[in-house]
């Protein structure tokens, strides 16, 4: 940025927002880590109990989030490039799960799919039981996270002009080869971070996993519910298992950032 | 040959031409915004006519009553477009060979069309450069030569020398001319440069205000005198 | 399958119990001691508030015992025919107390101090069973002479918030940002004793939280749930219990 | 969509997923409604418990988003277009509030700014009180919806091409009109996409708010808080009351994006 | 009253050119990829020399010794882009109007300029038609009509008349000239065009990968055979 008159001032003010910002965010974290007593982390870092959720919240929530991405993806381009009736209405009902309290979205989880559900009643006779099951963090993990990616991607597409994708057919690409060689990578930006927004968001999940799939140590106890148990006996311990659960998120999403951009990422000019 | 009988409403006007040529290499002229580019676009079939017919060779591309319209990329068309629509995420590399891959073509055979298109427009050397990272001239000739490296069986060129230095457009222009004899490729260009459209053109037609004002053979049309539009390169 | 009359010969039975959250602590002991002599179980917890487990037990939820934080919830399900009625027992008590933090920053000596203007209280909202045992005793309170009518009202002037669970009345004043917090006995482990102080509640003036167990109708091994409750309420087993603060009964 | 040989299959395949994930978030949603007792409706719509909720949260929630976009957009710009020592790092920070479980998230919160709290105990003699104040809950809300505009806001400031804002600047306008002229405008599609995400997110918000701003009517309980501690007593009261704050979420919802359609995002070409 | 003397590494070569013009029009002329481009927009400011001056009339806009590098906009340059870079979320008029209300003009003189330029283009009709809604030539009519609404005190124009047809061409190029007359502004105009060149230029200067391979007045250096570059013109 090169200084104008008016500009020093915007930009003083720029930083100083930059600046709160990072420090509303930066203090809290870090305070969970001054405030730690530090004493137990070797411990709990090789605990069964602790191993189990790290492996079961980094397993479910890379499922989730490729189910999400996959399945997320036409219904983003569908919804950047068509017009279909009462498209407003649907795609805003795919952003509802965010505003719902996350018990109250186990609960709908549960009365849809649940042994009693509406349509888990129907799966039941056929003898698949969706809750309780690691198959439910994952499903209760969709429902909570799917909007924050499908939302990025539709914006991502929508940003994509549409000559790129003529040139692409006129070349003999057909339309699923140019939205895979064209349109995927020109919208890769947003798409990673919307893949990286909406992981994020199933790792923390705790609420709609605790009520649609219990809290089952090695089957059903995630982190997140490591956590919120733990701290039933332990506020420290509690504390101890999330500064792990966001130290490891913390270099996971750095690590995604730095591939990101050396592989996929156009550059801008 | 080829047939375009087609209309469409614009926002300004109603689009409704009519082109029909036997032979060679069409030449669309005309003033800004008279709906040239729209044209190309209809042929090649990003654009959808409200109605008509669409012919190119014994090729239905659309007819309207007889409810046919084949994708855009059933055409086999090649286009350059007016603004280029380089992929901006890939090389120059990988945009000439996109075409050939898409059509599948081997391996091999995708290096030597690639490599043969961007010699002969001096691209070669700069075929790991991203496309959004060249100048303007540098970009038409990418644009050009990754139309030629899919072999189209249609050319379909939006004022492909606009951004070329002189001498590049007169290599170009033979270029071009040559690919479309040994092809016996129908090619529609839309140029406003009498050098291109004496040079390239068999049929010539003058578009204004979304019609055909003027049509004929190229060497007649465009001797000074036969159309006010054609008058304005001599004023 | 149901039990076999060879136990030597069946495959581990998986009993899988519902437990409410403040059960966590005791409740993974007690598996550890009851695993160790009985190997053909192998025992799958699923803690969380008792109002949480019932919903999942209403909605159709498999599970072989449950162990609720109050009778009312377990009255609710034995009513909806959930459970198998006649295993039902109380097997501990639990009472309440007062914590306050280490630092004692609003200077709480005795429960008189909780009616001082400007004594930060957390409680738990009047639906959770913590929320409503504390109005009950603040009803006694006020009820007494030496706290006096208007006891009740100046206490509940001072509660800055109503916790939906009480994990976060013990949280809050853990970390001395609320002044005292009503809680059960057995929310203050020993972990605890560095970060707060009990003001303990003398049983004339505190309640009975009684916590009930039984076995579900539905469950595939209802012998070994007996078997389970049993032990819970064995003598072992109620050396646990009481470890973790509650009373055995 | 054309049909090509290929191109029918893919085209039933994205309707297939496209269908499959609208069914999945709108079957529980439903669920809710069809198992629900409607008996109480009329009377909890006019309870001044639930009147209270509601006001306080769309306050809030508002509020929140406004400071989310007033003072991230800044970020989202400094981090799209320039260079600076650990910047992934950063850039990362900003993002962890998702990963944290909400209710350790409000104790870290505490840890922050409660009276003990590390900046808190210092604000604390000078007199200001932040925890369990409607402040509070606006704090938690900014510190776990933050993430989800300022990343958005980013990605879409990355592909505004910058020619744009160097003809502005030729052209007379000084850095900070060209960015609300010219870059605001042409970014306007994704930033008002992820201040409705972020919006969404703060307005459902629970464990943070609960646990950093406490549960008390009337100053701090949000309507997730007063679906909570009704949850406690009475399921059918709590599901209740999420249908409300579904379905005034929804009309907001729709009604912003019907209103950006018209004014706002530039069309795709 | 021009003076360029600026290097900078660029991906191919290094640009290290030399102009000085002490009248009138400048016109940059040479191979695709030369530099042409890159040295309008150091003097725009949007691209930095590694080192050198920039001097337009008394005003130094670049002194890499001195370390000034005046803002952008505090350069008060009018710039036709070669690629346009109209703004595509505005109308035209809006597009053409944003120098004049950026620079502060009262609303009554924003009006009047905006349709003075337009007019003159004959693209007033178009004047709430979006900006990404044009065809290419009608972009750059808008293009200009922005530049010059701005009223710069330096004119540089990359190509501006490369997409317009004939007749639009003859009598943009007569307004440009006449612009640069009345406002005694300096202008750089890059240029293929031979017509362009003898039209307006007042100096010529030919690039070669980055460098000046010929410079001299027009009128000389435009003679068939003064230079191989001005040849190929005539090939
Ligand atoms: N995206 C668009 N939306 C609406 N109208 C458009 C769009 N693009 C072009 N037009 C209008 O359609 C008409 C024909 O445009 P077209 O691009 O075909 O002209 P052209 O003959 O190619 O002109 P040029 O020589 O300037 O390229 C013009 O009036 C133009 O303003
Ligand atoms: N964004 C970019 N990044 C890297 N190199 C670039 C970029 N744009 C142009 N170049 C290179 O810089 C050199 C000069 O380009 P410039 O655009 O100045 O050429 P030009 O003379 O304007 O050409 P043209 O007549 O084709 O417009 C060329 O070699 C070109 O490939
Ligand atoms: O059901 Mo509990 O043990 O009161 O949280
Ligand atoms: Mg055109
Ligand atoms: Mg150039």
């Amino acid at each position: 940025m090169r200084r104008t008159k008016d500009g020093k001032g915007i930009q003083a003010l720029a930083i100083l927002f930059f600046l709160l910002v990072v420090a509303f965010i930066v203090l809290p974290l870090a305070s969970l880590f001054i405030k730690m007593e530090w004493g137990g982390l070797q411990g709990y870092l090789s605990a069964p109990l602790v191993v189990d959720a790290l492996r079961l919240s980094f397993l479910t929530s890379a499922v989730s989030t490729l189910i999400v991405v996959i399945t997320g993806t036409p219904v983003a381009y569908v919804n950047a490039r068509f017009e279909y009736p009462a498209k407003d209405a649907i795609d805003t009902m795919i952003d509802l799960p965010v505003v719902i309290p996350p018990a109250v979205a186990g609960l709908a989880l549960l009365m849809a799919f649940g042994r009693r559900g509406v349509l888990g009643q129907h799966l039941n006779a056929l003898g698949i039981d969706l809750a309780f099951t690691t198959m439910a963090v994952i499903m209760a993990q969709v429902f909570v996270s799917s909007p924050f990616f499908i939302r990025q991607a539709r914006t991502s597409f929508e940003d994509v002009d549409r000559a790129y994708e003529h040139a692409a057919r006129t070349l003999g690409a057909s339309p699923l080869k140019t939205f895979m060689y064209v349109t995927v990578p020109i919208a890769m930006n947003g798409l990673v971070s919307g893949a990286i927004l909406s992981w994020a968001r199933a790792l923390g999940e705790f609420g709609a996993t605790i009520m649609f799939a219990g809290n089952f140590e090695g089957r059903t106890q995630t982190m997140p519910l490591a956590i919120y148990t733990a701290m039933q006996g332990d506020i420290d311990a509690s504390i101890l298992l999330s500064i792990i659960l966001v130290a490891i998120s913390f270099i996971v999403i750095v690590a995604v950032k730095m591939l990101t951009r050396r592989g996929l990422i156009i550059a801008q000019d | 040959m080829l047939r375009i009988r087609v209309t469409r409403a614009l926002r300004d006007f109603t689009l409704d031409v009519d082109i029909e040529s036997d032979n060679g290499t069409v030449v669309l002229m005309g003033n800004n915004g008279s709906g040239k580019t729209t044209v190309l676009n209809m042929v090649a079939g990003i654009a959808r006519p409200d109605a008509g017919v669409i012919k190119v060779k014994e090729k239905t591309f659309f007819d309207s009553e007889a409810g046919i319209d084949v994708p855009i990329e059933d055409r086999n068309v090649g286009y350059v477009f007016q603004n280029y629509a380089l992929f901006p995420h890939m090389s120059v590399y990988d945009n000439v060979a996109f075409g050939p891959r898409m059509r599948g073509a081997p391996p091999g055979e995708v290096e030597e069309r690639v490599k043969h298109e961007l010699e002969a427009l001096g691209m070669w050397g700069l075929r790991d450069a991203k496309a959004s990272r060249l100048s303007g001239g540098q970009k038409q000739k990418v644009a050009l030569a990754r139309c030629l490296a899919a072999r189209p069986s249609l050319l379909l060129m939006d004022e492909p020398l606009s951004a070329l230095d002189a001498e590049t457009q007169a290599w170009t222009r033979s270029c071009i001319k040559q690919h479309i004899r040994d092809g016996h490729m129908p090619a529609i260009i839309v140029t406003h440069s009498l050098a291109d459209a004496i040079e390239l053109g068999d049929m010539v037609f003058i578009m204004d205000r979304g019609r055909v004002a003027a049509s004929g053979r190229a060497d007649e049309m465009l001797k000074n005198g036969s159309h006010t539009f054609i008058n304005s390169f001599f004023r | 399958g149901g039990p076999s009359a060879t136990p030597a010969a069946t495959p581990k039975a998986d009993l899988t119990v519902f437990a409410a959250a403040s059960l966590s602590g005791a409740f993974n002991e007690t598996k550890a001691a009851y695993e160790a002599s009985h190997p053909n179980v192998n025992i799958i917890y699923n803690f969380d508030g008792t109002q949480s487990l019932r919903t999942q037990v209403e909605q159709g939820a498999y599970a072989d015992v449950f162990a609720s934080a109050s009778a009312s919830h377990m009255n609710a399900l034995k009513g909806e025919g959930y459970m198998n009625n006649s295993t039902v027992a109380n097997f501990a008590n639990n009472k309440l107390a007062v914590i306050v933090p280490k630092d004692n920053p609003a200077k709480i000596g005795s429960l008189h101090d909780l009616a001082n203007p400007g004594v930060k209280i957390v409680m738990g909202t009047k639906d959770v069973p913590v929320g409503s045992y504390t109005l009950q005793i603040l009803d006694k309170m006020a009820n007494n002479s030496s706290y006096g009518p208007d006891y009740r009202s100046k206490v509940m002037a001072n509660v800055i918030s109503q916790e939906t669970t009480v994990n976060y009345v013990v949280a809050k004043v853990a970390l001395g940002e609320a002044d005292a917090g009503f809680v059960y006995v057995s929310d203050v482990p020993a972990e605890y004793r560095d970060k707060v102080s009990v003001v303990a509640i003398p049983d004339s003036l505190n309640v009975v939280a009684v916590y009930p167990i039984g076995v579900l109708k539905e469950s595939k091994h209802p012998e070994e749930a007996q078997k389970f409750i049993d032990f819970v309420r064995s003598d072992e087993g109620k050396a646990i219990l009481a470890k973790y603060g509650f009373t055995p009964v």
